[in-house]
């Protein structure tokens, strides 16, 4: 029997997520979890006909929380480098973003182009590909890594510690809305373009298999661009979360 | 995730796990430095009779025994540049560790001077000495020897405390067990490596508390 | 904007308390099973077998030198591959009560050691049974000297359950994590989380002192 | 040397050959030396000859490496004897007193026959209430061990030894930490056990009390009994050098 | 009650109507004392009579509520007096010894006189060394305390107190933590110190010590001074029942 029996016997779908902030995965006031990705899961689990249950790590939690078979998928802004793909298996990508730089608004640095300069302080999150875009884009720079998701990013170049942050474009636009309007400059032109996609294991063909018909359905039936439209494209999200 | 553990990976990270001890080490080495003046400071405060040192001293002490590192790290990471205050990370976190451990050290300092008996004091009153030589000649020799096993045990809890400075983009030696878990996604090969080297300077610092133990032994004897 | 995000916050204050209650109630448990634990390897420990004490202090060695961190993870998930299956809630009790329980264990062990070598032999001398001794005689004396640092510990111990988190435990700290996403503001989300901790922690930071002040004083030591 | 007693082993405590080693150091040399029933002996010596090591051996808070320890017909270190039996038959009374911190005066008198004998709580607080009123402290029974002075700590521990009904009572300096009006205090009490008959080995410097009630003064010095006889041979009459330059220092003052 | 030599005002040490408490205990009344120079002055009584704490108030280790206190001619308690000076005009030899664990012998014996005197360190150490061989003690100057005897601790103690060439030694019960027959070694240095002319005051139960270098012993009881004579005086013809009863007890064993 495949993992796909497995889920429909047992009932119940489990999904790792990061709580890594808007628009991809968050807690809102009320404490209720939500989200882009959270949504696509919760609609997977829903055309399988079974419940779902969300198990909630740290970035450090993701990866053997699936090897360990606590979760079936996991379902983060990740970007599936090929490195990662030696260990776990990736569905094909469902929307691309890419790493943007972004300032404080009256800052000195005004382009890309300026963060190039010695000893810039760059904030960017641990382990995320932003990190590895920052390095190859400002050799020159000082690269500092944080951990504990994209806000705490924005609070360090907001505070000074750091001149300018790299992360995920939909991440910044999605998580500077907590800061009053226009406190941010973010750059127009994108360090890289990066694929996300949803991860499972090498042993779940059956699941893999599921997961990118579930979202080859998506987007041609336009359910995956409403969820984008909502939470990744506009602001509209804020107004019920 | 066992079955396929690979040492070959470990094998490949090792320069930076090396880098990373080096930097735990030696980080450890000047906040435990700190922590030293700051206990110091802290104790010698809470020693005197008047209320105006006491009373903050003691504050001081509890405020930072009863919140968690993190929060105080964060306290001071946000909080400094708020006050116009920028320093680097690495700075930063030196600081917070010598003043979470100081409050611990003060304590440890307190209660060494705490335990030696009244009739030291007494004989060196009686020898016409002066409160500071009192201090430094009969009080502060023997209480050195009952605080260090203590301040060597604070010192291993600082090290593993020494951690969270990952947090804040310090590349310390979880922060290289942390690369391999999110670069390669081989987190039991990054923990179980960190939970090695740390193992290592834990026996290392308990061999030094054994081996000070015998040296002081050696030069004071037992009373 | 700080008047706002004050709003936010106190709009958290369901999951804030929700974070509180798992804080405490992962604490509570394993402070009582890690209390009865680490007094049982405390009496075994100085014990005469060499094995067993040698045993014991081979594991708190291992529990004290390496990060709780990964010690949770270990017991979340390596431990499944040997075919024990655990829920988060279940591992995270087991976690702390291990290393409440290794650290519990010295501090009994240095409580005994402190009983004058006079007591035992009187209690020795007059009949009483190796647990007879223990119970009647050795351990209320070397309750003294325990309780403050026991204490203590357990200070120790509630700020320890914050590395649960890592493996999906909604407690105090990861609320913290949780609400600096919607208001980021670090400085103050973590004065407030630290405040928390402060409420919890500091009446038995109190208790320990008083414990210390005491210690000397109570049916006090013979005088010789 | 030792009494001729020795030689017919009726004795409640025979040691025949003992000895002892701390690592290199042999703390009893070859002791042969027999306490009959009823008997009092009083053990004196220089501080580090092996007194106590000599009447820690006999209810074995130390252990011997050679020779035999008799006690009560019960071998030493053979399998077949219950030390925790046997121990509840000899009372020992320490220097330090060492009574238990936290329990009251009744209670440190009752905790063994309770504990040990098991005698119902009732019939063993009746009968400890007897034994300190015995020793004169009727009024202290519910006092702790930090509110009685040196003298009445040390008659607590008496009666706490009394309580266990034992056939031999053992004394390590009994009154060697007290302050020199609270000695006869304890001394009196003593006296009082020796009379009603109780096999006693008292190591002890006092010499008005050696005079009074014992039977036999056994002279230690580095591990070796030296001398041995009634106190009047020994106070009159010492035998060698050493014990003469002992009694000489212990007696001037 | 006390020697009429108070009144003159001319003694090393003069207590005039001097009280203290502790708390609600009136543990000093009413002490009127006058010690002269070269007087060798033993105090005795009960536990807990106030011996120490009289002793103690001389050098101010204890301070006094009313009455009055000159030593060496200054008032203590009166500002112009400096104490840290005085005290190193007294030396006081404690019954615990209080020696410094973490200082050989001969660093004991320097300590003060370095860094209080300001002795060059030579010098300090040949008068120490010097000091040591006088209580007899030539070859422990390298010695740790914890490598001495109990004898052998209270007289580098002693030799401690003389390296201060002080005016006056207060020593407090200086023997009675100590195996009898170190008693005598102590009791000899003490005597030794006594013929040179030193003015001492010791409170002790050594009553040959007191028969043989005592010009007068003084009696406390609750805290009072209730008799004071020359030791024949008070032996022989104790004049109060309380310390007629006190005598028969330390005397009687
Ligand atoms: N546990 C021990 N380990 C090593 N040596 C010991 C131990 N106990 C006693 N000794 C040594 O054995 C010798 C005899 O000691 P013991 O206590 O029997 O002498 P003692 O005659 O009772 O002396 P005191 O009058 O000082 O009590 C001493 O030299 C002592 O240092
Ligand atoms: N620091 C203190 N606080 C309160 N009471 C004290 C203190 N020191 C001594 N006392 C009390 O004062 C009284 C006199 O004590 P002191 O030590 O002077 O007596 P002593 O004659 O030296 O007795 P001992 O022969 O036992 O040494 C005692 O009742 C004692 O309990
Ligand atoms: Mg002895
Ligand atoms: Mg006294």
């Amino acid at each position: 029997a495949g993992t796909l029996d497995e889920i429909t016997k047992r009932g119940e779908l489990r999904v790792a997520v990061q709580t890594q902030g808007p628009p991809f995965s968050l807690v809102g006031a009320a404490g209720e979890r939500t989200g882009s990705s959270v949504e696509l899961a919760e609609l997977m689990a829903k055309e399988m006909g079974v419940k779902i249950t969300f198990l909630d790590f740290d970035w450090d939690g993701l990866i053997p929380a699936l090897l360990s078979g606590k979760a079936d998928l996991l379902v983060a802004d990740m970007t599936p480098t090929l490195a990662r793909g030696m260990k776990v298996a990736f569905t094909k990508p469902y929307m691309y973003t890419g790493s943007t730089v972004f300032t404080k608004a009256d800052s000195k640095f005004k382009t890309a182009e300026d963060c190039k300069a010695k000893g810039t302080k760059i904030a960017v999150l641990l382990g995320a590909t932003g990190e590895k875009e920052a390095k190859n884009a400002f050799p020159d720079a000082d690269i500092k890594s944080y951990k504990g998701g994209g806000p705490l990013l924005l609070d360090a170049v907001n505070n000074g510690q750091a001149d300018c942050g790299v992360n995920d474009v939909s991440a910044v636009k999605g998580q500077s809305t907590a800061y009053p309007a226009g406190s941010f400059t973010i750059m127009p032109d994108l360090l890289s373009k990066e694929p996300l996609a949803f991860a499972t294991r090498y042993d779940e063909p059956d699941l893999l298999v599921w997961m990118n018909l579930f979202l080859d359905q998506v987007s041609v039936d336009g359910r995956l661009q409403k969820n984008l439209d909502y939470w990744v494209n506009s602001e509209d999200w804020k107004k019920d979360h | 995730m066992l079955e396929n553990f690979s040492f070959r990976t470990i094998v490949e990270y090792l320069p930076l796990f090396g880098q990373g001890l080096v930097t735990t080490v030696w980080l450890s080495v000047l906040s435990f430095a700190g922590a030293l003046a700051v206990g110091i400071g802290l104790a010698a405060m809470n020693l005197q009779r008047g209320r105006l040192f006491r009373i903050p001293a003691k504050a001081y002490i509890d405020a930072v025994r009863a919140t968690p590192l993190l929060a105080q790290l964060y306290f001071l990471y946000f909080g400094l540049p708020r006050l116009g205050i920028i320093l680097p990370e690495l700075v930063v976190g030196i600081l917070a560790l010598s003043l979470n451990s100081g409050a611990y050290v003060a304590e440890i300092i307190r209660a060494g001077i705490l335990s030696i008996p009244r009739g030291q004091v007494e004989a060196g009153v009686a020898s016409g000495m002066t409160y500071v030589q009192r201090m430094r000649l009969v009080i502060l020799p023997q209480a050195f020897k009952v605080t260090i096993p203590p301040l060597l045990g604070q010192a291993i809890v600082l090290v593993k405390d020494s951690a969270l400075l990952s947090l804040i983009a310090v590349a310390e030696l979880t922060r290289a067990g942390q690369l391999l878990a999110s670069d390669r996604f081989m987190p039991a090969e990054g923990f179980i490596t960190i939970a090695a080297f740390y193992l290592l300077l834990y026996y290392g610092l308990k061999g030094l508390a054994a081996l000070s133990g015998r040296w002081l032994g050696l030069a004071g004897a037992r009373t | 904007m700080i008047w706002q995000q004050l709003q936010s916050i106190a709009g958290s204050y369901p999951l804030a308390l929700r974070g509180l209650g798992m804080t405490v109630m992962l604490s509570l448990i394993s402070l009582v099973l890690g209390t009865l634990i680490g007094f049982g390897l405390g009496i075994l420990r100085t014990g005469g077998n060499r094995l067993i004490s040698g045993a014991i202090g081979a594991w708190v060695d291992l529990i004290r030198g390496t990060p709780f961190l990964v010690q949770i993870f270990l017991i979340f998930f390596i431990l499944p591959e040997l075919g024990i299956e655990l829920d988060a809630f279940t591992a995270g009790i087991i976690a702390l009560t291990n290393l409440a329980a290794c650290f519990i264990c010295e501090i009994v062990v240095a409580g005994i050691r402190s009983v004058p070598t006079g007591q035992v032999e009187a209690a020795l001398a007059s009949g009483l049974s190796r647990w007879q001794r223990m119970r009647q005689v050795v351990l209320p004396q070397a309750m003294r000297i325990v309780l403050p640092p026991l204490v203590g510990q357990y200070v120790l111990l509630i700020k320890d359950s914050s590395v649960v988190s890592a493996i999906g435990l909604t407690d105090l700290t990861r609320v913290g994590w949780l609400v600096v996403q919607r208001v980021p503001n670090g400085l103050l989300v973590f004065f407030l989380v630290g405040l928390g901790y402060f409420i919890v922690c500091y009446p038995l930071i109190m208790l320990a002192r008083r414990l210390e002040q005491r210690m000397g004083a109570a049916h006090g030591e013979v005088q010789l | 040397m030792t009494s001729n007693r020795s030689k017919n082993g009726t004795g409640m405590i025979e040691f025949r050959g003992v000895n002892k080693w701390f690592g290199t150091l042999n703390v009893l040399r070859d002791i042969t030396l027999s306490v009959e029933p009823r008997e009092v002996v009083v053990v004196c010596g220089p501080s580090g000859s092996g007194k106590s090591t000599l009447i820690r051996c006999i209810n074995g808070l130390e252990t011997i490496r050679d020779g035999d320890l008799v006690v009560d017909g019960q071998r030493l270190g053979d399998p077949a004897t219950n030390m925790t039996r046997l121990r509840t038959e000899i009372g020992f009374v320490f220097q330090s007193f060492n009574l238990y911190p936290h329990k009251t005066a009744l209670e440190n008198v009752t905790l063994a026959p309770i504990h040990v004998r098991k005698i119902p709580r009732a019939e063993a607080e009746k009968a400890g209430r007897e034994l300190l009123a015995k020793v004169g402290l009727a009024d202290k029974v519910n006092a702790y061990p930090a509110q009685l002075s040196g003298g009445q700590q040390q008659r607590v521990a008496i009666a706490r030894c009394l309580g266990m009904r034992p056939k031999i009572m053992l004394f390590d300096e009994p009154t060697s930490a007290l302050d020199p009006e609270m000695i006869s205090e304890v001394l009196d009490v003593m006296v009082a056990v020796a009379e009603e008959g109780m096999t006693m080995m008292v190591v002890t410097h006092e010499m008005g009390f050696a005079r009074k009630v014992a039977q036999r003064v056994v002279f230690m010095d580095a591990g070796a009994i030296v001398e041995s006889g009634t106190p009047d041979e020994f106070f009159s009459h010492p035998k060698t050098d050493r014990s003469r330059a002992f009694l000489s220092k212990i007696l001037r003052h």
